[in-house]
């Protein structure tokens, strides 16, 4: 396609494990906007995924999980954003597997996949990741 | 966007545990479920066959975790048939393909078992 | 899946033909939340991205499309609304194909594939379309 | 979410256009443009394969029918291929099947032209 298009597209969808998928598929089509590598979408797609599994498993009484999208022509910018209680900001970490332990996988997945990872932390409003991915090719 | 889950009996009270689908925060407490149930049954070596799997996240990988903790209490083992190269690389970046045995077939996931 | 989310998706667009695919995807991944048949989905996603294309050919200014969701455990209902200058209410109106042409099939499309479909217009403030399809199983 | 077009002659000076992909407000214009140039160079009798089409909104079936009222003021005509039911249903619905010929593969298709 010739040209790309900038442009912001918005979704919010309630903070239940049942409606990643939407947030997952719609991320995809955002993403294929752009000329990433099928690969870098996957990557998207999971980094925006677990990004929201953190909102719904993490952010207590937050009911609705706010994705907004930011197209350039060679970068995408994923805002993900909960009304919940909060973390510590410094509960927010990322770390490599050196024995199995079930959790702890996703903050390391959003940081391995995307090139720029934000978190804005308040404990009382709710937490606001932004993360970027860069088109490669 | 739904997950399958398959469970049958190989030789050598080995089972295999074929999933079909997506894993993820939504899908993910059935294959909890189904390698629960098979563990608490006293079956503790398990192929997961993930073969027709188009999509892990954090979650499923926990269960897979979690699954071959408890089995490694019994002396058994998980072993992964995986060959897309997008979840071959998920586990490559969280380190997970040094605990894991990772195969391209049923096959040499099972004889590596016995 | 034993339980069918109740639950409000809200989707928003630039109003340009690129982004259609976004709005036909995302919804699909709503509309498989519910018992649809592969068709209805099918159905369901055409009916969406005709109303959305008609918000990008006809609502002259309107920049944004807001596409929401409302899914009932056996319904689907979904609002299109842009903020263009639209029509007159008799403008939008479908018709069967009796001879050749090229246009007039997108109002006719939603009506046939949707079960309730309501156009609120205001000429000044844009479109407001709402339509419902149920479950068939 | 894209379309590819390719255009290739058969026998006949029928033209077989093949299209693979989505047809929507975004890619029915290069299916236009493919169209158009045919005509223009003087095809009038076109075999449009829909086979890997897996989606075809209004302004797709704008094109089409374009199409088809310009070849016939030369006599031609636009003969398609579809055999999905999802795309045959919307030509059933919008009343189209009673203007294009529509068959199960390009023989068939390039059959009824001669
Ligand atoms: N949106 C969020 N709201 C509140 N806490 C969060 C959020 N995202 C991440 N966290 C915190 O970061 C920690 C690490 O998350 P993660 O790496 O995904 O592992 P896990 O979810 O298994 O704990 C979580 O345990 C949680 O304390
Ligand atoms: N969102 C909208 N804003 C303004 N006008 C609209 C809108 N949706 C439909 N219309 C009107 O309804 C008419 C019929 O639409 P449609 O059946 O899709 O055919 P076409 O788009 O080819 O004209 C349009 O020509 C337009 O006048």
């Amino acid at each position: 396609m010739p040209e790309h298009g900038r442009g912001v597209v918005e979704l919010r969808i309630p903070s239940k494990a049942e409606w990643v998928a939407v947030a997952r598929l719609a991320i995809a089509a955002v993403a294929n906007r752009l000329d990433f590598s099928i690969e870098e979408i996957e990557d998207v797609k999971l980094a925006v995924a677990e990004a929201c599994t953190n909102c719904i498993q993490h952010a207590t009484g937050g009911d609705q999980i706010e994705i907004t999208c930011e197209t350039e022509k060679s970068s995408l910018t994923v805002h993900v954003k909960d009304y919940g209680v909060g973390t510590q900001p410094e509960e927010i970490q990322s770390r490599r597997v050196s024995e199995p332990r079930e959790g702890g996988l996703g903050v390391f997945l959003i940081r391995s996949l995307m090139d720029e990872v934000q978190y804005d932390v308040h404990p009382e409003l709710g937490t606001n990741l932004v993360m970027r991915k860069k088109v490669s090719a | 966007m739904d997950i399958k889950v398959n469970v049958r009996e190989a030789q050598g009270d080995i089972y295999v545990v074929e999933l079909t689908g997506e894993i993820d925060v939504y899908t993910s407490p059935k294959v909890k479920d189904a390698i629960t149930e098979l563990i608490d049954q006293g079956h503790y070596n398990l192929v997961i066959d993930l073969e027709k799997v188009r999509y892990i996240d954090s979650t499923g990988l926990g269960v897979l975790i979690g699954g071959l903790k408890r089995v490694r209490e019994h002396g058994g083992t998980v072993n992964l048939v995986c060959t897309n190269p997008q979840i071959k690389k998920i586990f490559d970046i969280t380190g997970l393909v040094k605990i894991f045995g990772i195969f391209d077939d049923e096959d040499a996931a099972m004889k590596a078992l016995v």
